[in-house]
Parts: C-alpha cells; structure tokens; sequence
C-alpha cells in the first residue's frame, strides 16, 4: 500500500560525524548479536524460543538515538535489537539466553523476556500487544512525577490488531501522554501477510481514531527513522502528547529461529535482503557523502565482533542458576519475612 | 476510636498516603465527578488535583498501565468499578503484573493496588454480582486482601500502598455505607496475618469480607446452644494466613470455610485441602465449605436469595461438624 | 464536534404511510415502556438497575426498521429500546424486569440481561463493549451457513473505548463480515463526557482505521437513521462488508434510575429534551408534511398506554420463579443426566 | 485399532465432525497457512476451504465470536495458539459464554470448542508454559476436558464439538507428536467421565493430561516395591467426575492428586477438598497434592526442572500418604 510522505526536518544532517557512526555501530552490533544468537540457537546453546530482528535494525537504533537513559521503552517477543539500542549490555544478554545466573534475569526470562530496567528497557514480552499500555503507564508516570521523560512502545504490524493497542492509544491521547507508538511493519505476523489481517490501508491511518498524528517512514532508513522519531519524540517530550509511527520493513529471518516458513518464498526474501537491508543502504549512503572510510566500517564490524564474541564466552562461563534459586524473586520480601508468601 | 464507615475509612486510607507520598495516584471510571458510588473518592479531586482521574472504559489499559507506572516509581491505585471487570484485565493481571518482577529476575519493585469492589448486592445479577478471588488463587506473584469492617478496610489500604508488590483489594459493596470504629492516628493492617475476630473452643471457622459479620451473628446465636465458634477472619486472601487457622483447627479439632464466592474451584477449597493436609489427624471431621451454589449469580430476589450462601447454611455446616442435628 | 453530512439516498420518501406511522408507534411503544419503567423503579416493583432509553428512540427504531426478523442484534446495557424494536413483547420484558417466571429470562436476567434470542435480539449486556464480538459471531455465522443474515451491533460512545471494538471492528473488516456498528453517542459514559474519554473528534473517523465506512448521523431523526442504516445494511447483506454509523443524540435520563446526576445541569438536559425530542421532531415532520393527522396520533399513543398496562398487569400477576428454578438452566443437559455438572 | 499421533487423532475429529456438518468449523492464529505447529490442522483448507481461516492476533474477538457464532446456529472451534492467551480473552469466557445460557435462561444452545495447547514445553518460559485450568474453576457454566492420549484426544474432541454447552479443551504440547493406539471407526470419550488407567489397591492417585504418564511410569516402577496404585484420569476436569474418585478412595483409602499446574489454587485443591467432605472416614491418609511449586514458570532448564512437578514428587506424594520412608 502506498503512503504519503511526510517530510521531518532533517536534524540528521546536523549530527556530529560521530553520531552518525554510532548509528552504524549500534545496527551492525545487533545485526552481530542476532546473527551469532541464530547459530547458537541452531547449535543448541539456546534454549526456548528465539526471534530475531535481523533487517529490522535501523528502526531501534534511529528511534532510540533519540531518548535519553531515564526514558522508557517497551518491547515485544522480538526484542534483543531494542535491548541493545537501548543500551543493554550483550553479555548479559547473552547470558540470559543461555539461562545463566548473570544474565539480566538471572536465568528466569530467556530470550522472550529480555529486560533492563536499569537503563530503561522495561522488557520483552511473550504476550502480543502486552507493552501497549506499560508504555501508557510509563507516560503517566512522566506526568505525575512532572518529569519530561518520554515512553516509547514498539510494537508488530500483528500487534496492532489487539485490544490493548486501541486501549492504549485512546488513554494515552486523552491524557496526552508523552509516548510514541512505533510501528514495526515487517509485513508479517508469524504466517500472516499483514494485509491479510490488518483492516487498515496503513497502521499510521488508526491515529486518526485517536485524534493523534499518525505517518509512515521507510523503516529500512534509519535516517528517516531517526528524522521521524526526532520530531515526534521531542513533540512529546514537550507536552504536545502521543503519535504513531509506522515503520515499514521486512522480517528478513523466520518468525522464530527454526520456522519452516512455508508461507513465503526464497526469492521473495532474497529480494528483500538485497534491496532492503538498512545496514547496507546506510552504508551506502555514508560513503556516497564520504562521510565514513571502509576502514571506520571494518573497524566498527571488528569492534562488533569481538564485543559479541566476548559476550557469547562471558555467558558460556557463567554458572547456571542454582536449583533453588527459582524460588526467589516472586516477591519484594524474603521467605524469612513472609513464609507464607513463599511456600 | 471513631466510628466511620468502610467507605470514609478507605477514603482516610487515600488521603493519608496521597499527602505523605507525591507518586500515590488513583484512577478509575466515573471516580473524579462522582466521588465514588459510595463516596470513597470524595474530596480527593479538590486536594490531589489531577492525582485522581478518571478514564475511558478501558479495563485493559487501567491495570495494563498500573504495571507501567509502578515499573518507572510512581505507586498506582486502580479502580476497578465493579470486581467483575478484572476479567476484562486478565491478561494485565495474570501474565503482566503478576509475572512480571519473577521472570524479570527481580529486577522492579511492583507497588501498585488494584480496588476491585466485588460481592452480591441489590440485584445486579451476573455480570455485576461476583466475587472473584477464585480467578486469581492459581496465580503466584499476587497478594489478594479483604478487609471486612471499617478498621481494617483503612488499614489494608494503607499497607497495600505501601507494599513493593501487586496487591488486589477485594472490597465488597454491602460494606461501604456500614460503619463501625476505626483507630485515631496511622496504623497498618499487616498483610499476611489473619485475626481472630472471636475466640471459641468447639469449631474454627474460617471467614473473610461480608461473611464475616454474617459468620459473628451465627456464632452469636450458637453460643446461645452452647456452642463456641471460634472465628478467623482472613484479611489477606493470598497467601493466606495458613498458620493461624492450623493453629485454630488443632484446639477446635474443626473447621468450617464460608465465602459469598461459589464453592465449586472458590479459595474454600485450597484453605480445605490445605487444613486436611497439615492437620489431618487433629481433624474429627471434615472441613466443609459454605458458599454461593454453583451458579451465575441470578436476578430475582427469590433465586438470589437461594443461590447466594446464607446464615443458615453457615449454621447446618458447624452442626454438621460438630455432628448434630440441624 | 461538527461533522461533514453524507447524503443517504432517501429511501424513507418511498415507506407506505403505514411503515411510516409504525416508526413512530416504535418510538411511542419505547418511550411508553421506559417511563413506566422509571416509576415502577422508583415504586420499588423492580429491583436491580435500570437504565433508560429515552431520547434514543428514534435509534433502535430507524435501524430496526431495516432488519428482518432473522437478522441478529446485539444490545447493551440500555438494552429495552433494542428489544422492543426487534420485536420483543413488551409483557415477557416486564415481567422480566419484576423477576417473575414469566419473563423472557425466567427472572434469571433483569433488565441488564433482557433478551429475545426468538426475534433474534441476542441479550442486553452488562458489561460494556461485551458486544461488539458477539455480533461478529453473528456475522461469520452468516458467512459459514452462507445466508444473507445481517447483525447490528449497538453500543454507546464509551463502548468505543474497549478494545473489543477495535477486534472487533478489525476482523470484522478483514472478513468483509455482514455486521453494522451502530454507534449511540448519547454524550455520556456515566459521568464522563465522550469529549473526555473518546479521543477521535468523531467515533465515525474510527472507521478509517478498518479500511471500513464511517458516518455519523443525527440520531433524533429517524429518518435520518433509517435511510443511513438502510444503505448500510442493504450493502453489508449483499456483502460489501461492515460499516460503522455513528448517531448523535443525547442521554435525557440519568445514567441509570436513581443517578444523582451531578456531572451535569437540569438546564443542559432540558435544553436537549426541548430541542432534540426524537419523538417530537419525528411528529412534526409527519404533521408538517400531512402524513399524520392528530387522531392518528392519539391512537397510537393510546395503544401503546394500555399495551404497557397490559404488560404491567401481566408481569404483576405473573409468579415468581420457584427458588429451586435457580438450579436450572447452566447446561443444556438436566441434573438427572449429569448429577455432577449440576450439584 | 491403528497407532497414530496426538495431533493426527485431534485431526481426524476435526476432520468427521466437519464433514458430518457443515456448521462445523475453526479457526485461529496462523493455523492455515502452517497447519498448526504440529500438523493437528494439516490438510483442512484443502478440503474444507473457508470453513478453516487464520485470524488477527485478536484474542477477544476469536473467543467472544465464537459466542456469537454458536448462538446464531454454527458449531464453531476456536483455536487459542496458546492456552496462557485465555487470559485475553477472560471476560468473554467468564462473563459472557460462561454466563449466557443461564443469565438468559436458556434460551440458546452454546455448542462451542475453545482449544487451548497447554502446558510446559521446551523452555518457553513464564508466559508460554501455563496450565491454567486453575484459573476457570471457580466459574460455573464451562465444561473443561483435557485428554491424556491419541485415543481420548479424538473421542474427547468429538464429544466437545457435539456438546451443546461450551467446552474448553485443553491439549498439552508434549502431547502432540506422541502415539498411541486409537480405535477404528467412529466412537466418543464421553463428556464427565473420568476412566480408571490402572487399577490398583493401595493408593488412588487422580490426575490428567500429561502427567497420566509420568503417573503410569510412577505406578510401574513402585509396583515393583509391591506398592499398588489405582490411577484416575480425570479427561473431565470440570465439572469432574467425583463418583469415580469416591468409589476408588473408599478401596484404597488414601489419594494423591498429580497435575502440572501450581499447587495453590490449582485444581487439585478441589479435588481434595471434595475426597475430605465426602470420604472423610475412608481416608487413613490426607490427600496430598502434586504440582509445580508456586511460582510461574522460569526459563532456565534448571529452574524449569526444580519448579516443574516431577515424577520423582508423585513418587515422595505415595510414599507420604502410605507412612513410607521414601
Ligand atoms: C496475545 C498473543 N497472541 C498470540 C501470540 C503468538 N504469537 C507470537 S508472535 C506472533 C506474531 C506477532 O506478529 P507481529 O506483531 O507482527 O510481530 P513480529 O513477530 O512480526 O515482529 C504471534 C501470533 C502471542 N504471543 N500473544
Ligand atoms: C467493562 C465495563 N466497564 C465498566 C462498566 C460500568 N459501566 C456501566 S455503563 C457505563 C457507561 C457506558 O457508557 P456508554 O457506552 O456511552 O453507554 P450509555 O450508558 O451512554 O448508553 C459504565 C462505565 C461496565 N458495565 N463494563
Ligand atoms: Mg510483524
Ligand atoms: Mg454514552
């Protein structure tokens, strides 16, 4: 379906060269991180169930190079990239998905419920449409505690058919909430063509039921994203309330690490992979205005590397959880406090 | 000690941990411009501003964001309008709320309470009528209270506030007008402690909510046949008090279990199994339970009337432990 | 809110002046029904809550006026206007209402669970937004028994709010389902103004969000709901999919008997009455155009009168269920055949 | 008889009933285009076209349509993906199909299917990995079945989709690829009745699904230690069928009751607190209750293990009810 395109002012041209690379960075360390995780998934290093964000890359990172630490995100079933560009450490993610003790949940969440509060990542969710209205009570937080702290919720194209997402933007526009609702569109929720479950000729077209601002950007850009999610993320930030972003790309993996996916072809993957992939048409783009050296990118994908690489040796070293370590954590008090509570 | 009624006593709750803490907020439908059906939120708009507010008819949105708000250091105080609603919730509640500091490793505190008035009253038939701790008794991660007076309606209050993790406050409609005394000054209800509301030596019988004072007038008239009903009113649903009843049912040897919830799957049944398996051999009878027949809760007054738990089958159930006839 | 109007063809021009004096006995009987309901509450002859349509009737009647007997509704909470207008009798609703055995629920329901699955009004609905995927069922069950069965589902403008309506409304869509959402924005939720609680500056605009048509009508001219609802659901038979039809009115009654109504002035629900009157409107476009003449009128009105004593009468000497009766009906299959599912 | 899959046997239901009748039919997330995960709708579209459609991932409407359907004259089966998910769906299942025949007075037949693949599987983790028939008991007007094996799968199943009341079918994901004898031609496993798996003199030991098996392996090896258990699988889970539990604790005079979900509130509080009331003077012993200790389910394999109920505690359960040393 086609989309009109709304023109943001490009705050990109005005990032320091820097920045421009640590966007670079921070899609070819997920792009690593995932790529790694589907071998060792394969090699049955990882337990559970994996879903990986592989071409999705320049929607985290170009929304994300806008917030702050103390700002809030929440994420889905597919959120190892949203860790990361969040700022989430990958050696304790890493570990988590092989279920150590010094993973971010001790072993308890995997790769379904990856999480860092600590810098704001409120978690991944094994419930479609779960985030929605966490982010929502994330913005009302914002709001009581009169801080200027934005809430930004990711969530699929299947997603956007839940209850909660309708529940969510409706609450938060009423209240004008400081979060933005990101759209990811990778054509596909596990089986289902988007279009084939999705009412809307666009998913930004639902913000008009909300009276938000509602557009569509080239997911596959992260200079568009970035531009986009600038202005919108700012726009809240100062109080002018929730809008929805749609992100348009393509789940270049399986749904999940393993899927068959009978229901689409090679080639209509390969096509994708080829013409779509963020990370190439980004470094296209910076070395079309010479603003980065292909020895700056071999350098940032050796960094990536190694980090990952390093990462992947910090999880298979550590501990796995002791047995009764699985008691703990259900409460804010102790068995000793409480032995009721925890029987 | 004053006399107040359930609903000023939760309204006191409020307002004492509004004033002390910045981040106390409520939310609900229809709370801010009616101040409550029974006056429980009255007042709270004119000194808290927009800490009081009222939302759309979005259940899954006001418990979804409840987890959201307590995520990132605010405490949440959700609304439910009528305990029936949670099922529209469930999902927040069961797989978001309750989950959410276990499999995140620990990683937040949870404070936020969920008010959830629940119980039969006036007629308000299925939908409107039921008392649904049942629905959460299989799910850990959740503390479930019930006050049952004034008293310890603000005091449950006020420590669930202040608890660091998920409480549902099941508070029930017939209460609200009633009244009775309540302490000058602060004082906190403890979670997880049951009291006993009346001491007696022949049969324990466990109680919470509404049927409490029905469980006091039946034990009232008992005494008068000689029989002495020892009464634990349970306060805290989940986890429940387990040693307090123990203790109980090894003096009285028996126990009868009495909540307006229908019996089939009701928190009658873990209390029961629990009882039998801890003190099996102190037990001279069975633990029986009284509660609503396993029905929806129907309209007119005379099939309410029947399917509801009444007086009198609190009383058949103690003499039928105590092996007399009725 | 201001709307952009949208020209229905006017089929109302071509009722005979019988089917047009029966939208106005509609709207008598309802009213009739209603305000003898309100002072049989207030007298205490009928427990639980009730909840009045008045000043919504000419909804219920314009979109009924459109349905066979075959075709399904969903109600709400407000749910007497719907069943009258389906064709329930106004006797069984009473007594209904008064909890006797004769009612149309064996006084199981009351008046938020009225129904009369028999002309295909498949019950009032105690919670809000329990509806809206009730009627979907309808719809599919259409599809699958490929009928040209039609369902409408009413629910209010607070209803627009749960996520039920967005599901609802989602697949309903992407089915192309044979379902009408009618809308009753009467202004209210409860206490909560729509303006509040509903984000979209029209729940009309919500449509764009499933692909779908939106319109919004007024909904104290019948004629204006009967030749919207008419093409809509004419277009939803031959299966050109769900609509959504938004029609304004105004609560005139409290939310429910007894409601304080303090959100609100005497002035503001007066100034409706006098102006927006349904009724009122609707007869003195009948009379302006020589449709009807004052006799005409007297005799419906009188009629209904003693239809509703009638139906008083019957629901006061009607018995009360047996307690027992309470026992039956939660399963298709009796105590004998199954002791243990019905203990 | 023919030996076939879980997954296969569920198939061939799905496949006679809707060829017998083309009210029949099913739907749910991704379930065309892949055939389910285990192939339990393989070959559907081809034969049945629209009668099998993929769905939104839209919870409520997939369970509150299938209310709709089934009161406008369809047979229809809804598909959960998940059985955590019904927590989605909560309200409709608790306040609307539950609740409909009865607050309507039955005017309308409910003959609806919700199948919901349950249980622990593969590292799933908290929110993918529940048994949640705990969380339905305490509600009445739903029918809960869970088959154990191929042949009460497809016997279970057939009788669900017959059943003119709302059935929710709970099929665990181990379940799936397991084979098993299943009979030739068309037969039921009726609705409410519980079947004896082995018969046996010392202890009764009720459960269902899939740990049916983990029982029976149990019950061989102690057999060995001349220990004789009866087992009990439930199929019915709600309403279950107490007569035979009854019968078979008045020979062995004690019980212990083995399921996967968490203990507290699970359903084997029912069933114990019911074997008490009714067999009080029969037991020697209490019943006691195997289960997942109470906390959701965790990632890690270690901690899946120690929180997920093993064999080895229905072992320590027989031992304790007998006053062995384990
Ligand atoms: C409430 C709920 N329903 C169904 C599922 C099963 N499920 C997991 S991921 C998924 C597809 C999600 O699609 P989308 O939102 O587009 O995200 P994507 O996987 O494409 O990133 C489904 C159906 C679930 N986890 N939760
Ligand atoms: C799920 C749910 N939430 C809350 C309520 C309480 N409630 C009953 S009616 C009502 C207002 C409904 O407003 P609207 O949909 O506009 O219908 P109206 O009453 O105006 O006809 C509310 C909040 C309910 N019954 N169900
Ligand atoms: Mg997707
Ligand atoms: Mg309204």
């Amino acid at each position: 379906m086609p989309y009109q395109k709304k023109e943001f002012p490009n705050r990109f041209t005005a990032l320091q060269k820097d920045a421009m690379h640590n966007l670079l960075r921070t899609m070819i360390r997920i792009r690593t991180f995932e790529s790694r995780v589907e071998e060792l998934f394969l090699n049955k290093k990882i337990p559970g169930f994996v879903h990986l964000y592989i071409g999705e890359e320049a929607i985290a990172t170009g929304v994300m190079a806008n917030l702050r630490k103390d700002d809030w995100i929440t994420s889905t079933h597919r959120g190892h990239g949203h860790a990361i560009a969040k700022g989430a450490q990958t050696d304790r993610m890493m570990a988590e998905l092989f279920g150590r003790k010094t993973g971010y949940c001790k072993g308890k969440g995997g790769s379904m419920h990856i999480a860092d509060f600590s810098v704001g990542m409120l978690g991944a969710n094994g419930v479609v449409g779960g985030g929605f209205n966490i982010a929502v009570g994330a913005g009302i937080s914002s709001l009581i505690k009169k801080t200027d702290q934005v809430a930004v919720c990711f969530f699929g194209d299947g997603a956007s058919n839940r209850g909660t997402f309708h529940e969510a933007l409706n609450l938060a526009a009423v209240w004008k909430l400081p979060v933005l609702f990101v759209n990811e569109n990778n054509q596909y929720a596990s089986t289902t063509p988007t279009s084939f479950a999705t009412s809307a000729e666009r998913i930004a077209d639902r913000a008009k039921g909300y009276g938000i601002e509602g557009y569509t950007v080239d997911g596959n850009n992260v200079i568009e994203v970035y531009n986009a999610a600038s202005a919108l993320i700012e726009a809240a930030r100062k109080g002018k309330g929730p809008a929805l972003l749609e992100c348009l790309t393509y789940r270049i993996k399986g749904h999940y690490v393993g899927d068959p996916e009978k229901y689409r072809t090679k080639e209509e993957v390969q096509k994708h992979f080829v013409e779509n992939n963020p990370i190439t048409r980004y470094i296209n783009y910076l070395k079309d205005k010479n603003l980065i050296t292909d020895a700056e990118i071999d350098a940032i994908q050796a960094e990536a590397s190694s980090e990952i690489a390093a990462a992947e040796r910090f999880a298979e070293e550590s501990p796995f959880p002791e047995p009764e370590d699985a008691l703990d954590d259900l409460f804010s008090f102790s068995p000793q406090e409480f032995p009721e509570a925890v029987r | 000690m004053r006399t107040i009624s359930f609903s000023q006593a939760t309204l006191e709750a409020m307002q004492e941990e509004m004033r002390r803490d910045p981040t106390v907020f409520v939310y609900g439908e229809d709370i801010v411009r009616q101040g409550g059906i029974f006056g429980q939120f009255k007042g709270l708009p004119e000194e808290f501003g927009d800490r009081i507010r009222d939302v759309p008819i979005s259940e899954t949105a006001i418990v979804g964001a409840a987890l959201g708000a307590a995520l990132t250091g605010t405490r949440p105080v959700a609304d439910m309008h009528f305990a029936d609603f949670i099922g529209v919730a469930f999902d927040e509640i069961a797989n978001q709320i309750a989950k959410n500091r276990y499999m995140f490793g620990g990683q937040a505190n949870i404070p936020l309470v969920i008010r959830a008035p629940d119980g039969i009253s006036k007629q308000a038939a299925a939908q409107h009528s039921q008392s649904v701790e049942g629905w959460v008794q299989n799910i850990p991660g959740l503390i479930v209270v019930a006050p049952s007076s004034p008293a310890t309606a603000k005091g449950l209050l006020k420590s669930a506030i202040r608890q660091n993790d998920p409480v549902i406050f099941f508070e029930h409609k017939v209460l609200y007008p009633q009244k009775g005394p309540v302490p000058d000054g602060e004082y906190f209800t403890p979670i997880g402690k049951a009291e006993i509301r009346k001491p007696g030596t022949d049969v324990t019988l466990v109680t919470y909510s509404i049927m409490v004072q029905k469980s006091e007038e039946v034990a009232m008239e008992l005494e008068k046949e000689g029989i002495s009903v020892e009464i634990i009113d349970l306060l805290t649903l989940k986890p429940f008090d387990t040693a307090t009843i123990l203790e109980s049912v090894k003096k009285t040897h028996r126990c009868v279990v009495a909540h307006e919830a229908v019996v089939s799957g009701g928190l009658g049944a873990e209390i029961a199994a629990r009882i039998q398996e801890k003190a099996f051999f102190h037990l001279d009878a069975p633990v029986l339970r009284v509660g609503a027949k396993d029905r929806p809760i129907p309209f007119s007054p005379v099939l309410e009337n029947y399917i509801a738990a009444q007086k009198d089958d609190i009383r058949k159930a103690i003499y039928a432990v105590l092996y007399r006839e009725g």
